[in-house]
């Protein structure tokens, strides 16, 4: 795999490599977010494999120019499989000394740092808590540092349009582009094309951009400052149409394609809260797919109007992520009592208590588990890439349908805010998801359950004859009156988990990639799956037998897991947590699962999942036997 | 039994299950005239749904034989805005505490008031907390002695009526538990306001807060302690009908009629009045000493969009300018490339 | 051991037995709380051992003489150990046919059985959804039966006092009461000084009920209706003063006397809810120890209320059952990440939602373990009887003082309302509780730890000299200051478990009682101590060597569990629930833990755990080896 | 630095973290108002306590250099009552958004107002979402376009101050982050209170709702649009000081002097006036067509007492007529036996 570190001693002016991570960082206001989109669609649609990490300062805004107020984006693409935006990084763009300092620890060494040098005044480095001049301090003397006069030449570019400095200014960030643009062959014409539909009511604007961003081109074509340029050939994707996809654009496109399949109106009860709000900010949008959004006064009241839109039939759903999880846990168990199909929407990020509400994080599986009171049990579905969200907003919004249920989702800021590129389905590749309200009065109890799904009936008010009453008092089966027999409970305790249980029946059994047995299997589950995806890969490439199961049905866990555990020698669960999925399945199986776990709201490093493969793999591999046990 | 038989009774409405308040419970009484009303609506009967939270009140929508959702301590007004956001067409009742809707409900209650979402909350105010058995609630009075304030309470009670309208409320109303009749008109006029209606039922739980409304309803005090707001007529009280309430500047003062007053000088109810602060004002009027309490509508302002109308025509909008979404074109929005 | 109904053929005038179970069942309105509690007071100022199970309808009030409307009240005393209230019943009293219908079930063959005849009419009849009449229908066949005019008989003893019907009706419950009293040979005087003083200002009262129970016990002496009357000797208790103690009365006292030994004031933030509203209201009448008692308008201003309380240097704590302990979930990850000493109760009731409100269960372990977003581990102490509330409420705040936790106490319904005689410990006997408040800014650092413990030091509000900022962010290791750092949130998140598992060093090591090592262990925790104690005694008595370990620190475990289990060949744990200890164990320490699963809102019986200790020793008991591994 | 140094000034309340709002947020003047007031009431650095939510606004504790609590989203009230209850002699302020206050808060936000407890509020409304990058808050008007709404809100928003007196607040205020001289003088006032004070100060957030409040503090426009509430003197305001608000029965009305109008003829402001309809109806005055927009103190109503003070005379009550509780005699309380 040869990469532009590797390639770096041969000086042809063009070379071919195979992949190259590239990342764009900077104050917040200097727009790094909208260079890196930038770049990165223009080489999807040249027909790179590719993946985004975008990197947001916490929640808060800092003043320009400190150490919380940086940004960052980050992408690696491929004439190959992409399936992490890559641990360290080919190119670097740093717009200040605080973005520079934040982040040249992940350039590769020898790696291309291009520095806006018109920033760094004392001033500037006061601000980034620098005490000398890293570009004088021969501190980055391992890279091949760039200073451009980033400011300054953007200005002397836009010189004749009229503009004021401060918005010449604000165009540096395309020079910037245009730079990366040249370093790696691209045409500019997507990002024109973009800055006309984005500035169409103010051209010069349009203009401003394009200009610099053409600076930045010429700059490198005229003072040949790289010597070389790289062409990365387009990747082998499956043959389709194609598009970027964040995590939470997908999910909210999901739950509106689940709607239309299931021939429901869509009801969204939601708080804004970070990193999850996207969603209702998405679907808030789709108004002529007749979507339905509430923003709530609060978590309790996003969930239980969902629950009351469900009664009354609507595909109805609630997004969050972990504190609003936490204020939903009561209302969840109302929907478990009562039966009603709504989706929750967990989007993890980092905590305990508010915590660090940019980062990311998988710790809420556990909360998803039990955060309830009493034995409250809901399926669990986790999406693994960004475009995997929005299958499995149509698969939970599936099951929740099918077997009257409550169920969660889980996803995290790092799918969230990352895209994909995702190959758009043919509308006939999508499922129907039916559909029964009763209407017939004739035998009609609220609490009798179809024999296969143990689903309870759907009898939603404006139906005449099917008056009932539901609530979260116990139950009486069948009839659902309220009822506090011993038995009767006890019955319905273990009803409401048999029907969990039965879900399993729709959940395909797990067949491994890699190796179908051998002497590892990493279990994983959400975000990680591109780094272990990538891990694997490499590992399995220097020849050790290892096999991945991702799973995304979570509860209940696919019937033959158990199984496959088996056939392998140990058990390596990576998680972002301290050990939750390794917890369940230890109880579960009894299988000596190690957990490898990273708690610093960012994803594995493909490095450090390898690193911990080839330790597990070197210590006892022979004589612990199955699992361990 | 259905939408097919136009004409309903009161039994229509009863349902099988056994009634379980205490003996005596003003909540019978309440329960009997919503029964009454609803099959005079003229409304299928499969259109009505009745939402609580918890509480002995909340048990209501059991005894009620339509379609009804017992769901979680304070959460009802949020349950309600879910269904009638979906399905405006449907009628929706809360039926609540002054725990539930004051209490551990009290935001989610002055939320859906002021979005002015067109549901009806009965509030059953018997100033305690009856189901977990007489603690104090949000409207007892200072200084009340109970299970969890043994040597009286410190809190200041909130006036439900001026709370609902510092919230904006756009209709506003309170009636008695033992005023049958009036109950039923007040109800009536709940149903036929268009946005959200707020309505205080004094109730007296007879096993742990008897006569909390003894001065206002005992037979004798009725006529000299309750006042009666009706539109359009002044306000007298007085056994002999021979007070009433005087608007002296901004103030309220109770007059003797006679020797020189007479029913024109009097404060002339106006339900509609724009003035926001007159129904404060009456809201206020029983705190003040020497004042009657007002029972009856004390706002109704019927012009105000509801939260769901809003929303609905937003979606015919869009659609109407947009066209009907198109799955097809949403999943290929944005830059798209093909890969062959 | 020698019980009435064994005793029942020989007929002496007076018999010596070991033990006794009598239960009054009743409409709410009967008095059958009443009732019971005298007698069981009566029963054990004469010195016997004894437990009590008051069985409420549920939350709501039904019409007098329906089945929702039944309220029972039972008693277990003896002359040796008592560990349940007992599972079946040796006299049942029972005031009308609705009362009867639910617990005849319970009453032991040949028991004797006292009924209200006056209240079988055919409107009683329907009311209880009898179509005949039991008195006449041979239903009774098996039991003893004694038919008595309650109510006729009561009136004819009033009749001189000049009361209304109504009010002599009230009194038949001391009737009954009286006839007790002569079948267990108990004097009637601790009952005639109860109803002098509850009865002051209404001495016609007190002179009624007085003459009703003198006249049920003189109706027995005279008609000769039980031919035989019985006697059980004091037990041989530990000498010390004794008194009747309720969980929530326990509970409630524990904290003030914690609060005291600790020198400072205790503050509860609270919201009403059954089980767990009797705390506030014990807590509410201590004003005269300073105790603050705050009556929130729900459970999240309640727990945050009590956070605060903390912050400024108060002994905070919380009151709940499961759907407010849901609530508060939000909450306690701030407590977690703030590290203040608060303590939340939580008396489990039955689930899920709002479920069976008056009916216990132990299914909020895993809530409590894991109901909060993100990793925020929480340690959770359990009490095991009535009587072990006072030491687990003491323990909790020594804790929660001591590493600057917040801390979960469980108990539930049965704990909460049932009693038993509990020895009055010295003051003495009763641990200090050493604080600390910091007071010198000299190295100040809110987040600077103690080696031992890794508490943080407690710096409150009015100090000179120590201001400074907490918060739910996650903070900087020692200064406390808002931090994003990748590595600084790993740390942080391993020394919030960290502290938590230095509890550990707190927590004694178990020792079983019954056999150290053999065939079956049994764990458990919470309320099954009566009934898994009287089984593992029955069972050992018979030869099998069992082990019992009941814990009281569910996290951090007791650190030699491990090694225990290995003690023996098997491990069952009964819990009232799902298995969710057992899932703990299982996962912790892969052990082949077998749940033994109840959730019928009532309590084990020793018989069943008798009958599932023989059959999980009948299975297998040799071949599996080690907890089956 | 300590309670042994008296005077103390700005400096001392400013602390070393950086403050991170974006440039030009009204936040900043905010601050700089309280960190000025702070050291001129004459107590204690050590004795203040700043608690907040989550937003924008809620970061506030972190720059004030006293005891600071920067809780969850919406409960600061709570953890403040926790505070106050246990210990009355803190000064506690709560620093919160209109999201914070009024959305997810709303409930424990009125509780804390109508129990009185002693606690200062600061409502930053800058009628937007800033922290989570603008959303629609109850405060935005009804159409608001935003993130969560690109059709426009169809909620009607509350009245925060409406709102607070509907909840029995004892004081009621109004001021503008860009009116630093007036912002000051209120939270003086607020200061010197003894109960619970709502203040609610106009906010811009320059980032995500820019020139919410442009109509009132554009420098031109401020005298036509706003009138100060000033305590014993006539509502005037106008370029020409030559408008006033009169009082018309229980209507207002804008009137011009001069032609036989005088300031005597005007409503003459009393920031203690019983009648709990008076601050209502100025509150609601901002919503009236033509009206300016009241600020300052709207009610201050100093005589009601204390919730904390209520429980501490309490205990003392009890103490004293039972006397101080006694351990060994609570473990022995109730029927006892001994076993020897
Ligand atoms: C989350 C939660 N907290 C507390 C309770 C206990 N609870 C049930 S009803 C109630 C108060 C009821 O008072 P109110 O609404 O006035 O109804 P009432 O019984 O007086 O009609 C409380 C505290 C509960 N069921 N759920
Ligand atoms: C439980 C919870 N829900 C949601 C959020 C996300 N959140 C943080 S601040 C905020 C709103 C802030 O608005 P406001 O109080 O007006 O403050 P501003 O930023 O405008 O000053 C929201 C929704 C959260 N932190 N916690
Ligand atoms: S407790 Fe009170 S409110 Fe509840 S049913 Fe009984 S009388 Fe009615
Ligand atoms: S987002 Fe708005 S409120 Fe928040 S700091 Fe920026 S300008 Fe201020
Ligand atoms: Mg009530
Ligand atoms: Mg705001």
């Amino acid at each position: 795999m040869a990469t532009i570190t590797d390639a770096v001693e041969s000086k042809p002016k063009r070379q071919v490599i195979e992949r190259a991570v590239v990342r764009f960082c900077g104050d917040s206001g200097d727009g790094m977010q909208i260079s890196g989109s930038q770049f990165t669609n223009t080489v999807a649609l040249y027909g790179n494999d590719l993946a985004t990490f975008p990197d947001y300062p916490a929640e808060i805004r800092a003043p320009a120019g400190t150490l919380p107020g940086v940004s960052g984006f980050q992408v690696q693409f491929s004439s190959s499989d992409v399936y992490t935006p890559g641990d360290a990084v080919d190119v670097l763009v740093a717009m200040n000394p605080a973005a520079l300092k934040m982040n040249i620890k992940d350039l590769k060494k020898n790696g291309i740092l291009i520095v806006n040098s018109d920033s760094f005044a004392d001033n500037d480095l006061r601000k980034a808590h620098q005490a000398t001049n890293p570009l004088e301090d021969h501190s980055l003397d391992a890279y091949r540092v760039f200073p451009v006069q980033l400011e300054r030449l953007t200005q002397a570019a836009l010189e004749e349009l009229g503009l004021d400095a401060k918005t010449m200014n604000r165009c540096k960030n395309f020079f910037a582009l245009g730079m990366c643009y040249w370093l790696y062959n691209r045409p500019m014409d997507h990002t024109y094309r973009w800055l006309d539909d984005k500035f169409k009511s103010k051209p010069l604007l349009a203009e401003a951009n394009k200009r610099a961003m053409k600076a930045g081109y010429s700059y490198c074509e005229a003072t040949e400052a790289f010597q070389v340029s790289y062409e990365i050939p387009p990747a082998k994707l499956a043959p389709g149409l194609y598009r970027n996809l964040s995590g939470n654009q997908a999910l909210a496109m999901g739950f509106v394609v689940a709607a239309r399949q299931a021939g429901l109106q869509l009801f969204l009860g939601s708080y804004p809260i970070t990193p999850a709000s996207d969603i209702l900010h998405e679907l808030s949008g789709y108004k002529n797919f007749g979507v339905l959004t509430f923003q709530a006064e609060d978590e309790i009241a996003a969930i239980t109007s969902a629950i009351g839109a469900a009664y009354s039939g609507a595909l109805a759903m609630t997004t969050t992520s972990g504190p609003g999880m936490a204020l939903k846990t009561e209302a969840m168990g109302l929907a478990v009592a009562v039966e009603l199909p709504i989706v929750v929407c967990d989007i993890q990020r980092g905590g305990p208590s508010t915590g660090l509400p940019t980062k990311t994080e998988q710790a809420d599986l556990l909360q998803a588990m039990y955060g309830r009171n009493s034995e409250a049990p809901i399926p669990i579905l986790a999406a693994s890439t960004p475009g995997d969200c929005f299958w499995v907003a149509l698969e939970a919004s599936r099951i929740a349908l099918k077997y009257m249920v409550p169920v969660i989702v889980l996803s995290d800021g790092y799918l969230a805010n990352g895209a994909e590129p995702w190959r758009i389905p043919q509308l006939s590749e999508i499922p129907q998801i039916p559909v029964h309200f009763v209407t017939d009065p004739q035998g009609f109890l609220p609490y009798k359950r179809d024999p296969q799904t143990l689903a309870r009936p759907w009898a939603i008010p404006g139906t005449p004859g099917l008056e009932h009453r539901i609530g979260g008092l116990e139950k009486q089966d069948v009839t659902g009156n309220v009822n506090y027999e011993p038995l009767n409970h006890e019955k319905m305790v273990r009803l409401r988990a048999a029907k969990v249980e039965a879900i399993g029946q729709d959940v395909p059994d797990v067949v491994p990639s890699g190796d179908p047995e051998g002497d590892l299997l990493i279990v994983g589950w959400g975000s990680t799956y591109g780094s272990i995806t990538a891990a694997v890969k490499t590992q399995r490439a220097a020849g050790r037998r290892i096999g991945h199961v991702h799973l995304r049905y979570l509860n209940p866990l696919p019937r033959n897991l158990g199984q496959v555990m088996e056939r392998y020698a140990k058990v390596l669960v990576p998680e972002m947590n301290m050990g939750q999925l390794s917890m369940i399945l230890r109880a579960k199986y009894l299988v000596d699962a190690e957990g490898y776990n990273k708690i610093q709201g960012q994803p594995f490093k493909q490095a450090e999942l390898e690193a911990k493969i080839e330790e597990v793999l070197s210590y006892g591999a022979v004589g612990t036997g199955k699992n361990g046990r | 039994m259905s939408a097919t038989v136009p004409v309903l009774t009161k039994k229509d409405f009863q349902t099988d299950q056994e009634v379980r308040w205490c003996p005596g419970c003003g909540d019978y009484a309440i329960l009997s005239a919503v029964q009454a009303v609803f099959p005079e609506l003229g409304i299928p009967r499969e259109k009505f749904v009745v939402v609580s939270g918890i509480g002995c009140s909340s048990r209501f929508p059991y005894y009620m034989n339509t379609f009804g959702f017992h769901t979680i301590h304070g959460r009802a007004p949020a349950v309600a805005t879910g269904i009638k956001v979906a399905h405006p067409e449907l009628e929706v009742w809360v039926a609540t505490g002054d725990g539930d809707s004051l209490s551990i409900g009290g935001n989610h209650t002055i939320h859906m008031l002021r979005r002015n979402v067109g549901i009806k909350v009965l509030m059953f105010n018997n100033r305690i907390y009856g189901l977990t058995k007489g603690q104090y609630s949000p409207t007892s009075e200072l200084g009340k002695k109970t299970k969890s304030t043994p040597f009286g309470s410190a809190a200041r009670p909130f006036n439900p009526l001026a709370l609902a309208i510092g919230a904006e409320t756009t209709f506003v109303a309170r009636s008695i538990d033992v005023m049958q009749q009036h109950l039923k008109e007040t109800l009536k006029k709940a149903a036929a306001h268009k946005g959200a209606a707020y309505i205080e039922i004094l109730q007296n739980c007879n096993i742990f807060n008897d006569g909390a409304w003894q001065y206002l309803t005992e037979k004798d005090a009725r006529s000299e302690h309750i006042v009666q707001l009706e539109h359009g007529k002044p306000l007298i009280f007085g056994k002999n009908r021979d007070k009433g309430i005087r608007l002296n500047g901004l103030d309220l003062e109770v007059v003797q009629l006679g020797n020189g007053v007479s029913e024109h000088d009097l404060l002339i109810h106006d339900e509609q009045y724009r003035n926001p602060a007159y129904a404060f004002l009456l809201a206020k009027m029983e705190e003040m000493p020497g004042f009657p309490t007002p029972v009856g509508v004390f706002r109704s302002w019927n012009d105000i969009p509801r939260y769901e109308d809003l929303m609905a025509n937003q979606i015919k909008d869009v659609v109407t300018k947009r066209g009907a979404g198109d799955i097809d074109k949403l999943l290929r929005s944005g830059d798209t490339w093909e890969v062959r």
